[in-house]
């Protein structure tokens, strides 16, 4: 009986992982139960993120048996709890509770994140401040009698705010101390009626994102996450964890923009031209090498020892999707003229490699900008991982209020 | 060679672009592209009747200005960088010149030149905007014996405004270009990745034509093609130099890190090489311009491809670094820069791509393939 | 595919690095190589015998180490860091995959083998180093009724250390490998492009030689020249980091305008981009040592041809950063820089140009030319 | 008689220029004179330099003319006066003796140094210094009895050092003050017994360049160029004209670094591959456009309105270099790997698109190094031409003894 059970403080192992899964699944068999309350189980038994605590939808268990539960489910036809349309939950507000939200926090907010019963969105750029988020002008300012906090400001690039009950969110406490260290972090409530989202259209023709007006918006002091004016740093454990989501996803080999490249360089002879051909090939070992670069990345943190390469994935995919995706275009020659819809729409989720060529060439300009630009990522690389000196600041010892605009 | 703007080319740089700056502000433009009428015809009123640009490369005794490729390309520097929403591309060059290949003393030929002249008609060359000099006279419309055009032309650029179209086609007597309504034709707009230049579709079914007596249709299609592949260079120049001044105007009002953003080095260094590219297509530009005003057709062949190799990549650069450097609200469909992009990217399969440039290049200089 | 290293290959990293900081410091490097002694013999005996890098690639049974690709990259990339004049890449590596791809269970080519992986002799294999895998079988040596060889060999690497020379001709029986004391040819070095690795031209006039038993010795000479070309990309890895760390310490350490120039921000993201491409060609190096040492001919066939497209370039561009970041100093023939950018240049050439791979890898990848 | 002769205040045109050749060559029949008595007279005819003013070899002409001139006089079998032997007294040290130079001085060097009877050399550059000129360490100190300066300090890439008879030399008269006002500037007579010329070999094998060490070297106060401490601004004009010099040199279609390789892509058919042909033949547009830039930037500056396109020149001039020659290398696969001579020589001209590709090749990497770094004059446009912010300095109000090193 002792060896299939989990020995407190010792790690399960994936023949206790794989008794779990099949616990579960005699207990909720998915061809019958229906899918919120198989996902509610599942969590409930510690087979939503296995790394995460017991009772909080994990086994305390290593990462990488993730994967375990994963294919275990997925053969037995299990439903999933649909990640893309609830990524910035899971990947960005999650870990950021867990590591920092109180125990009510954590028992709170993280069951009907996983399940999707609750959608989460991010409010944290500022249309003012860009690449120097930690510029941003939204305040938050303290109800001497009820201690609630009352917001004000203006959020944008905000993906799933229309869909989102709940958002992250990073506002200015203190104006009176340098801008660092004024900055709070907090749970919002999108339902709150001082919460506007209008939808943001972009170069592509669609809204993907949001721009979120916050007007007297009430959060009580129970939704603050961390310390008052610690918000800096929390948001720091959010965004690491953006960046590593961006560049870091797992490709087969073609996969990404140089999969419809290929094809139609395969396809359309028509297309081809001499000129074109160590084009096409170059992009092509280009798109090998990001692969291969990013599944060494995986190996390293596989093996406990993440490198410092991680940090340059989100780069090398955002040149290489431009890269190709300029490419293709090109090739396309007279269609590439043509671009399939400029309507207007709102889309649940997005797929950098859907549609047309066009689309792909205009929605990976994005790649450079989002969760973090080129230009920063580059100051990371060269300060923290080589080494060099930081840019001169002069915005670091000075109270927010009193900087240059 | 004269790669400098002479005195009247400035005249005509500034009168051309005070009234962009009063008629064509980029919230007008935008405002325009997704609706029913994506021309502004009153703007192309005023640009080509009351400052001559329809009929500017059209001699005097036909009606025109009389100008040559050096004026219609600082003319094309300013449409490009305002997007304006006018088809002299279409119909001032790209038409325009094909008729003048014809044989301009034949009445129709110059009276129909005189209309386009005079802003009273607008027309467009029936062929592909991705078509490029060089490429074998096009085999998809065919006249029947008595003049009727069947068949069908995709991609054509500023069909849409157009009252006239002239089309290349293959008749009994072999090449020919003819003169067809845009009535009798269906032109039927697409959605093109550059809003700010409509392609259409264009069928043609028995559709009535007229023959344009021409000694050569095939030449003069080739150098029409030809002169506007050289002339679009002057306006990637204008959409380059566009991207570079609003965003050297951007960077320099923007703080970041309690800092001027135009200050950091990284940025500095990249709008300097930016600034050195668009010079360098610049002179490239002028090099065609002035190649094509000359008339000398081998040196006008070999600088247009130099600069259309040249500039076609520098527009796209140009536009590409604007919306990088603009941040997110240069990916918002609001901020005028995306247009930039669309056209930069749409000019650079227009006319020829640079790489097709460079191949045709190949016999000119004599450095032919393995 | 593991694309780590493994811990005994940290380990032979280490042994190797130790070795070279001990006894090929830049200065001794800078020395040699216009003397009549171009190769550190005594180092060369330290690192084949004791270190035993010279049998690293040859089964224990046949004397050597019995290690893989994976570990010859790790010396590799420690070899091209240094620079280091020892013939490893000529006669460890690709004359020894040549032998064997032959009959190794045969007495000569095992003898052979036994000598070389003992350090006792050293090879060379009598190709051009510009020879890229999937040429045809080279026909500038014939080997006449009686084995004996005549011809010429151009741009030998490491001939001019060789005690032995495994040379390609063609036979009476077809394509073969042959064995030919260095002393029974003309080994005339030349004034080479990198001079950390001297090449020769080599010429045989009726030298005495010995068949090597090959079931197919066509086979056993590409498969020689793609397993080097896929080491080499390992060698370009090292020689690029070394460029990379050194322009790093120095832009770390020196001053201008009041402050560290590391610190300027344009340097800063231009070596930020250098890293990622280092980074890069890493993980296509260590991608094509896995593949050989996995022996799948298809897999590793493409990841040689992608880590040689990948690292070659990496290697140029930052020898070439290398000296322009150092300025002044960075162009004086004291400074090691140099080296560095000569051997990243040749080593473009060496085993196929970046292009040439590309192109090689269109059938596998299945993206056939125009 | 009188349209035949410049009236005083008006700049003589091309016949006046004309007629004034005519005399010399009367006067003077190079087919018999000297060489050195021809240049001589040439210089006193005012047809050396036709914009320098009278007396000083020229005519206070417009800078257009002097084509005019060379062209006659070439076609007269006239001797020149070797200009690539000289180029740095021409193109450097004279315009900066006529602008800041006493009457005396002019008088005293400008003929010898134009008719080549005097070469020079340009003691500028030091090794601790690089781009950061003004940061320079060469001393010169005033020795109150004598009021002569003793120079000591030590100079690199120093051309033509071996050869000199005079230098243009910056030194450091203030250490004191910030450290572009502490400098001062000499004209340095080289056979001083303090003056030692090393030859400095570079990466092509050769010694093209000098070190330069003085010590105790003697220079008289009537040698000094400008007033003392204003070395800094004298020098600006000097490195003007190197970049005009360096960027702007006229080159026929297919001059330059595209020539070798654009001969043998058409006469070694063997060489070529399909891959290469889109490359070369992009090489020769980016040639052909670097050429029409060049011959934009004169045009505007024959029409006497310089635009700011001048200073990307050199910039553009050592990208194309380094491009087309690297190509060149790769073009010629094994024979690439061949390297003429690795000879220590020390030439006494140095031809940038001599020898084979491998030299071209390591010498074009100096060209984005020598007379101001490629980063250096991106700066420059930058802030000059784009009119950027200037790099955060913290060095231009300190003392220069008390700046970092």
């Amino acid at each position: 009986m002792a060896e299939s059970h989990p020995t407190p403080g010792k790690d399960p192992d994936a023949s206790e992982v794989r008794r779990r899964v099949a616990e579960l699944l005699a207990a909720y068999d998915p061809a019958r139960v229906p899918r919120e309350k198989f996902l509610r189980a599942r969590f409930d038994a510690g087979l939503a993120w296995v790394h995460f605590p017991e009772g909080l939808g994990g086994l305390g268990a290593p990462r990488a048996l993730q994967a375990v539960v994963d294919a275990e489910l997925a053969a037995a036809g299990a439903p999933d709890n649909d990640p893309r349309r609830i990524g910035i939950g899971l990947g960005m507000a999650a870990p950021t509770i867990l590591r920092y939200g109180t125990e009510e926090q954590k028992r709170r907010f993280l069951r009907p994140l996983w399940t999707g019963e609750e959608v989460w969105c991010q409010l944290f750029s500022e249309p003012g401040a860009g690449s120097d988020l930690a510029g941003l002008r939204t305040r938050a300012v303290r109800e001497p009698d009820s201690g609630d906090w009352i917001v004000d400001g203006q959020k944008v690039w905000t993906s799933s705010a229309h869909l989102a009950r709940w958002a992250i969110l990073i506002a200015r406490t203190d104006p009176d101390v340098p801008k660092h260290q004024g900055i709070t972090y907090f749970l919002c409530d999108m339902t709150d009626p001082g919460v506007e989202v209008r939808p943001l259209r972009q170069i592509t023709g669609e809204a993907e994102f949001n721009e979120v007006f916050l007007t007297g918006v009430r959060i009580p002091d129970a939704h603050r996450l961390g310390a008052i004016g610690d918000g800096w740093r929390v948001a720091q454990a959010t965004l690491m964890n953006e960046r590593v989501a961006i560049g870091g996803m797992a490709l087969p080999r073609e996969g990404g923009m140089i999969g419809p490249l290929a094809a139609a360089w395969r396809e359309r002879p028509e297309l081809r031209t001499p000129e074109l051909h160590d084009r096409v090939l170059s992009a092509w070992v280009a798109a090998e090498v990001v692969r291969l670069s990013a599944e060494r990345v995986r190996q390293q943190m596989a093996a406990g020892a993440p490198g410092p390469e991680g940090s340059g994935l989100k780069l090398a995919f955002a040149r290489l999707n431009q890269h190709v995706s300029g490419l293709e275009v090109e090739l396309m020659g007279e269609e590439g003229l043509r671009y399939g819809d400029w309507t207007m729409v709102r889309p649940e989720s997005v797929d950098f490699y859907g549609r047309d060529a066009g689309y792909r060439y205009l929605r990976a300009k994005g790649n450079s900008i989002e969760g973090g630009t080129s230009e920063i990522l580059r100051n990371i690389i060269a300060e923290r991982v080589l080494g060099l000196p930081a840019e001169p600041r002069t915005d670091k010892d000075v109270a927010w209020k009193d900087l240059p605009r | 060679m004269n790669l400098l703007y002479s005195d009247v080319e400035d005249d005509l740089r500034t009168a051309v672009r005070d009234v962009l700056a009063d008629r064509c502000p980029p919230e007008a433009v935008l405002g325009r592209i997704e609706s029913e009428l994506p021309y502004d015809t009153g703007l192309w009123k005023l640009l080509a009747a009351e400052l001559g640009l329809a009929g500017l490369l059209v001699p005097e005794h036909l009606g025109g200005q009389g100008a040559s490729a050096r004026e219609a390309a600082v003319v094309l520097e300013e449409l490009g960088s305002a997007v304006a929403p006018v088809p002299f591309l279409g119909s001032a060059v790209l038409a325009t010149s094909a008729l003048l290949g014809c044989d301009t003393a034949d009445g129709t030929v110059a009276a129909l030149l005189a209309r386009l002249a005079a802003g009273e008609a607008t027309a467009a060359l029936a062929v592909p905007l991705s078509g490029a000099p060089g490429a074998p006279f096009p085999g998809s419309v065919t006249a029947d014996s008595e003049g009727r055009l069947t068949g069908r032309v995709t991609s054509v650029a500023d069909a849409f405004a157009a009252d006239v179209l002239v089309v290349p086609a293959g008749g009994p007597q072999g090449p020919g270009l003819y003169e067809v309504a845009a009535a009798d034709a269906a032109v039927e707009r697409f959605s093109s990745l550059d809003l700010t230049r409509p392609l259409s579709d264009v069928t043609f079914e028995a559709a009535p034509a007229r023959l344009l007596p021409a000694a050569d249709p095939a030449a003069a299609l080739d150098g029409a093609l030809l002169t506007t592949a050289g002339l679009l260079a002057s306006e990637q120049v204008g959409v380059a130099q566009w991207c570079l001044d609003e965003t050297v105007g951007h960077l320099k009002q923007r703080h970041q890190f309690g800092r001027v953003v135009g200050g950091f080095q990284s940025l500095k260094h990249r709008l300097a090489d930016l600034w050195l590219e668009v010079v360098s297509a610049r002179a490239a530009a002028r090099a065609a311009a002035d190649a094509l005003a000359a008339g000398d057709h081998l040196e006008a062949a070999l600088a247009v491809h130099v600069a259309q190799a040249t500039a076609s990549s520098t527009a796209v650069h140009a536009a590409e670094e604007a919306i990088q450097l603009h941040g997110g609200i240069g990916m918002t469909w609001e901020h005028p820069a995306h247009l930039r992009l669309k056209r930069a990217k749409a000019d650079e399969l227009a006319l020829g791509t640079p790489a097709r440039h460079r191949a045709a290049l190949s016999p000119l200089v004599d450095l032919p393939p393995a």
